[in-house]
């Protein structure tokens, strides 16, 4: 495409001042997964391609009981990363599942999360974290909850100016897991994946967080559900009841994936299946 | 408006005037005309067009070129070592794990990978990794017979 | 929960247009230092065609296969076959391989007859050399019939060209059409798991066999049968061009969004193997089959689903909603 | 002397495939090419009021526009000669070509045709074979007076009789019967369909093909083109994957026009979209299956009924119907067989042959009811099918004798593979003598 301007600054503080100038006509660029498809079906023509792969923002470190990921962190880092295995285990999984080996090099995890799909696998492990997203800009930087930065399908509630720096994650004191359904075994977008995190104490369950992806037009924290087992014995009954209560609350679609009808019936069983996992009762 | 790009092929430093959106497939086929790498689907969902960029398995279809200046690519054409065919190739060839060819060399890049980093791979830590290769043809049993082989050290 | 279940098929692929009249052309040419050209119309889609038909030419010469190359992609100056379809190439071009084959040889032992001073009839061409029966000291090897006939001179290009029958059309009444080519066969075994509550299913252990009548080249035979599960299991479980349920708006459009089998939906366990039964039409009764390789897995699936689940799955592909719905209605 | 046939041996030509030098249509590159793009049905059926290409052609590093009117030979080729180069009056199925525009590269093709000023009136299309049949279902070409291929006039049933086929029924004790839907599906080869073409210095039009079939494309082309094969040289032989898909000219007749029009090397080929959504498929079927049979498990009468969809041309489908048909009960022996099967219109991409060929498809319902026989008769599946297997001598359903019989060998060895020990009464059997 002819006339397409191309910056790739190597400090954040220039990279904060082109976002500035240019706002919505800089489409930032990290591993290209989502965005590079689009500009190759002729579905966007982007105005300036903005590259921040030279800003070093690839780094999984531990601070003050959070895990801080670099925005540009690769979704094969993340999976192979014992830090998070051992502290955010969700994450591990999902990055782990979420596309072949050559896209998981690419795809980055800030990516994952700016490109705000229903279906987002990292950014679902991530919601049932209760993870913030470190926004920078000209202005300042600001953290929002990942439960409050989506705002619809594709949609966030980032600025045009502002540049998703990082993602922090309060390390979960209890268990989590991350489950996904696609179409086939692998190399596959998710019908419907959950990510749960469970606190027990002993059989009785005293935290849960449970998120659900590709059933509505953003990923779904199932805070209805989570009440249902917080305080209780958590056996399959129990949990069975909360995956339908969470499932109750979605909205899937029909789509050439899969029907709503589907969508409904195996993101209860995968619910039922995660939260059997956390809190290791087997059915 | 172009712009130039500088990055090392095969170990070998290039240059080439590109778009900002063109691929980094575009220019190896169309710009530099390295044809081993190929392209099936534009939208990173079959493989064929994996290289390698710092050692590290890609899909040549959604990098942009000009994210590859100052960095080095590998292609099918960089296996070959003076006459002598990379382990993979001679094994891919003599185990049949190349039909009608076309998914093949992104077949060999990726098990190049995989097999840097892990010299002795399980079946199933090899199924997991190729995963994101398809091939219609079904050579599958094929590139894990072949892989398998190269990391025996037969 | 998940339940396993095992399911067997028998299936059968014709191999040849039906009809007959389904014709091959193939040329040898000797070339100068008494090397061979095979040209061949036969399209190499990956199939192998210019692999077998060369060892084919090797086997009729009675040649070294080094000194044998294939061009089958000579444009304007090809000879000309019905196309790489219907499973047909390793029943018929072989016979338009062996017919060039046996015209080369017979114009190269003519020529050598005059060469050495006696009727063709007592030339033997064999072992990559002409030479007079019962006189082995006068003999040529085929550099040198190569150079003799260049410098005579002469150009050498065997020709062949063969169908089963003439074309017969079917009957108008009762469909009849008695000349097919041939019929391969196949057999196949697996055992699956299934989830039933989503509905997905793992295919643990996959055996196929089929019966071809000479297995030209056992190697390329088992890519074949490995290779016709992309396509077999793609359609018995996972691809939809035009979706009836959950409406007929949804075509997929991006390869993400069309499910062919990867890696990891490959069989756990595949075993492969090919019986020989050789068939009167095939040359050495060969014949083809990889066509039904996509076949065998996916009646079996059905049968292998019933005995998992106990419900009979009458519609592919039989994707994870397709199972919900036969379990739900089920009751 | 060594006996190469019955040795392994790797690929004769496939180092280049595993060094990146084979060479696919794709990898063909000629100094100035310019590439095609094509201006595709928006909607699934309609008729065309006016098409303005004037802006298209008037852009920048555009050399011209393809239409009908450019086709020097006739706009009509295939197996039953009723496809279009360019359709520009009714596009019949979502995608369908109905110009095209020739540039410097893809992005100004693009670009130049989001110019095109296209008039079309959306009609209501038909999907579904069965809604296709009703008597007021849309038309799916113009025209005709139903959505039925028809062999003859008023003959629109393709019939096989072997047998008497009530006396079959009367003879068997049980019959079981089964209605099978069996979907579309893509040939997804990993190469997309593309061709190159140039007037080569013979002044030949020539053109680079992965097509599987050169003679039947050639034939196909000459009249497109209204060339003799003498100027034409279609130069193929090595395709990145075919599977049936490329039996049917998707780009070469286009690429053709262009070079014929512009006297410049063209390359147009498919995106992985216009290859998914709209090149030709396996195409969808509805079986009604009634078999009868004995209490000891031989089939004695084979009821069969086909329904295939077409999409929106004929592809191959009256001979997908018959050679199905042919096939359809099995490799069983089986004396009583009435095969009744139609050719059903839609409004969808074209069927045409895809690995199986149809065969495939009434192989899948045959088996599943063998499976659903064996379970009512409580009888071994595989003995079931050692039983009915065809022996040399049998006669299939077209009065074809059957010879080098090995149903029997090929259940045998897979038995074998999967550890399966037969029973002795089946192991004496084999396909020579029953």
């Amino acid at each position: 495409m002819k006339d397409v301007g191309y910056f790739a600054p190597s400090e954040i503080g220039e990279t904060l001042k082109l976002l500035a100038d240019y706002g919505a006509q800089a489409t930032v660029l990290a591993g290209g997964t989502d965005l590079v498809p689009k500009i190759n079906c002729y579905e966007l023509k982007p105005e300036n391609l903005l590259y921040i792969g030279r800003l070093g923002l690839d780094y999984i470190k531990e601070k003050d009981g959070k895990l801080v990921l670099g925005a540009a962190t690769s979704t094969a880092q993340i999976a192979a990363n014992e830090l998070v295995q051992k502290k955010a285990t969700a994450l591990a999984q999902a990055a782990y599942r979420s596309g072949g080996a050559a896209t998981k090099t690419i795809a980055t995890v800030g990516g994952n999360v700016a490109n705000a799909s229903p279906g987002a696998d990292l950014a679902c492990a991530l919601l049932a974290m209760d993870a913030e997203i470190a926004l920078a800009s000209v202005r300042g930087t600001r953290s929002v909850a990942i439960k409050d930065f989506f705002t619809g399908r594709g949609e966030t509630v980032r600025r045009p100016d502002e540049l998703l720096l990082e993602i922090h994650i309060p390390i979960p004191k209890g268990k989590t897991v991350f489950w996904k359904l696609g179409r086939r075994k692998a190399k596959t977008l998710s019908v419907a994946n959950t990510s749960v995190h469970l606190l027990m104490d002993g059989k009785k369950c005293v935290e849960a967080r449970i998120a659900l992806g590709a059933m509505a037009p953003t990923l779904l924290r199932c805070t209805q559900a989570e009440a249902l087992i917080k305080g209780q014995t958590l056996d399959i009954t129990a949990a069975e009841e909360c995956a339908a209560r969470a499932v109750a609350d979605s909205a899937p679609i029909d789509d050439q994936r899969a029907s709503a009808w589907y969508r409904k019936k195996a993101g209860q069983a995968l619910v039922v299946c995660a939260l059997a996992q956390a809190a290791d009762i087997n059915n | 408006m172009k712009h130039v790009l500088s990055f090392t092929l095969n170990g070998a430093p290039v240059d080439a005037l590109v778009q900002a959106t063109d691929t980094l497939l575009d220019v190896l086929r169309e710009k530099i005309g390295l044809t081993g790498t190929k392209r099936g689907c534009d939208t990173g969902n079959c493989g064929a067009c994996t290289v390698l960029i710092d050692n590290e398995p890609v899909n040549a279809c959604l990098t942009i070129a000009l994210t590859v200046t100052g960095k080095t690519v590998t292609t099918v054409e960089g296996l070959v070592e003076g006459s002598e065919l990379h382990p993979l190739q001679k094994a891919f060839h003599e185990h049949g794990a190349s039909q009608c060819g076309f998914c093949t060399s992104g077949m060999l890049m990726a098990a190049k990978a995989l097999l840097d980093k892990h010299p002795q791979p399980s079946r199933s830590a090899i199924v997991e990794f190729m995963s994101g290769n398809l091939c219609r043809c079904g050579t599958y049993l094929e590139v894990i017979e072949a892989i398998q082989a190269v990391a025996g050290g037969k | 929960m998940k339940k396993k279940g095992v399911g067997m098929s028998c299936v059968l692929h014709p191999t040849g247009n039906k009809g007959a009249g389904d014709p091959s052309q193939a040329a040898i040419q000797l070339k100068p230092d008494g090397t061979f050209t095979l040209v061949t119309g036969a399209v190499d889609l990956g199939q192998g065609s210019s692999t077998i038909l060369r060892q084919f030419a090797a086997d009729e010469l009675g040649v070294p296969i080094e000194n044998i190359t294939v061009n089958n992609s000579a444009g304007n100056a090809a000879p000309v076959t019905m196309g790489s379809f219907a499973s047909r190439v390793t029943l018929i071009d072989p016979h338009a391989v062996k017919l060039a084959a046996e015209d080369l040889k017979a114009q190269i032992c003519k020529w050598a007859a005059a060469q050495f001073g006696v009727n063709p009839d007592d030339v033997t061409f064999a072992d990559n050399k002409v030479a007079v029966k019962n006189d082995p000291a006068k003999s040529l090897t085929m550099a040198e019939v190569g150079a003799g006939v260049f410098n005579s001179p002469a150009l050498m290009i065997g020709t062949g060209a063969w169908y089963p029958a003439p074309f017969t059309a079917h009957d108008p009444e009762t469909g009849a059409m008695p000349s097919v080519g041939a019929v391969s066969f196949g057999a196949c075994y697996l055992e699956l798991e299934v989830d039933t509550e989503t509905g997905v299913v793992d295919i643990l252990k996959l055996v196929q066999a089929w019966e071809v009548g000479k297995a030209v080249n056992p190697l390329m035979c088992k890519m074949q049968i490995g290779g016709g599960l992309s396509i077999g299991l793609g359609y018995a479980l996972s691809e939809e061009c035009w979706p009836h349920a959950p409406s007929m708006d949804f075509v997929p459009e991006v390869l993400g969004d069309y499910f062919i089998p990867t890696f990891a939906d490959y069989p756990l366990e595949n075993e492969r193997a090919v019986a020989e039964v050789p068939h009167p039409m095939g040359v050495k009764g060969a014949k083809g089959f990889s066509e039904g390789s996509s076949t065998a897995p996916i009646p079996a699936i059905i049968a292998a689903l019933h005995d998992a689940l106990g419900v009979w799955i009458t519609e592919i592909p039989v994707t994870p909603e397709v199972i919900l719905r036969a379990l739900g209605a089920r009751g | 002397m060594t006996e190469y046939v019955g040795q392994s041996m790797p690929r004769y030509n496939g180092i280049g495939q595993v060094t990146g030098t084979a060479r696919y249509v794709d990898d063909i590159q000629f100094p100035g090419m310019l590439y095609v793009k094509v201006l595709r049905s928006p909607v699934h059926k309609g008729t065309i009021r006016n098409l303005d290409l004037s802006a298209v052609a008037k852009t920048t590093g555009v050399a011209g526009v393809l239409t009908a009117d450019d086709i020097p030979g006739q706009n009509a080729y295939g197996f039953y000669g009723d496809s279009q180069v360019f359709n520009p009056k009714q596009p019949r199925f979502k995608g369908e070509p109905i110009a095209a525009v020739v540039a410097v590269d893809e992005d100004t093709a693009m670009e130049a045709l989001a110019k095109a000023k296209l008039d079309i009136e959306e009609q209501t299309p038909v999907f579904d074979m069965f809604e296709a049949l009703k008597p007021n279902a849309p038309l799916v070409r113009p025209g005709t007076a139903n959505n039925l291929f028809e062999y003859a006039p008023g003959k629109t049933t393709f019939v096989i009789k072997l047998g008497d086929i009530e006396k079959g029924f009367q003879e068997a004790d049980h019959v079981i019967e089964g209605t099978y839907k069996e979907g579309m599906q893509d040939h997804c080869p990993m190469e997309p369909h593309v061709s190159v073409a140039r007037i080569d210095d013979a002044d030949r039009l020539e053109i680079y093909t992965h097509s599987q079939c050169l003679n039947v494309h050639l034939g196909f082309l000459c009249p497109v083109f209204n060339l003799p094969q003498s100027k034409i040289n279609y130069i193929g032989g090595r395709c990145g994957g075919g599977f049936g898909g490329k039996n049917d000219i998707h780009c070469d007749h286009i690429a053709g026009l262009a070079a014929l029009k512009f006297r410049k090397p063209v390359k147009f080929r498919f995106t992985r979209k216009e290859d998914l959504a709209y090149s030709t498929k396996r195409g969808p079927w509805v079986f009604e299956y009634k078999t009868g049979f004995k209490s000891d498990g031989r089939i004695v009468a084979s009821h069969i009924r086909e329904f295939h969809d077409s999409g929106a041309y004929t592809g191959l489908s009256p001979y997908c119907i018959e050679k199905c048909g042919m096939f359809a009960s099995g490799p069983y022996a089986v004396p009583n067989i009435l095969v009744e099967a139609q050719v059903i219109y839609t409004n969808k991409p074209v069927s045409s042959s895809m690995r199986g060929f149809a065969v495939l498809n009434g192989q899948v319902a045959m088996e599943t009811q063998m499976s659903r026989i064996a379970e009512q008769l409580g009888l071994d599946p595989w003995e079931l099918r050692f039983i009915n297997a065809w022996r040399d001598g049998d006669m299939g359903a077209s009065r074809y004798v059957v010879q080098g019989a090995g149903a029997i060998e090929a259940m045998r060895k897979c038995a074998e593979l999967a550890g399966i020990q037969l029973p002795a009464k089946l192991m004496e059997m084999n396909s020579r003598r029953r």
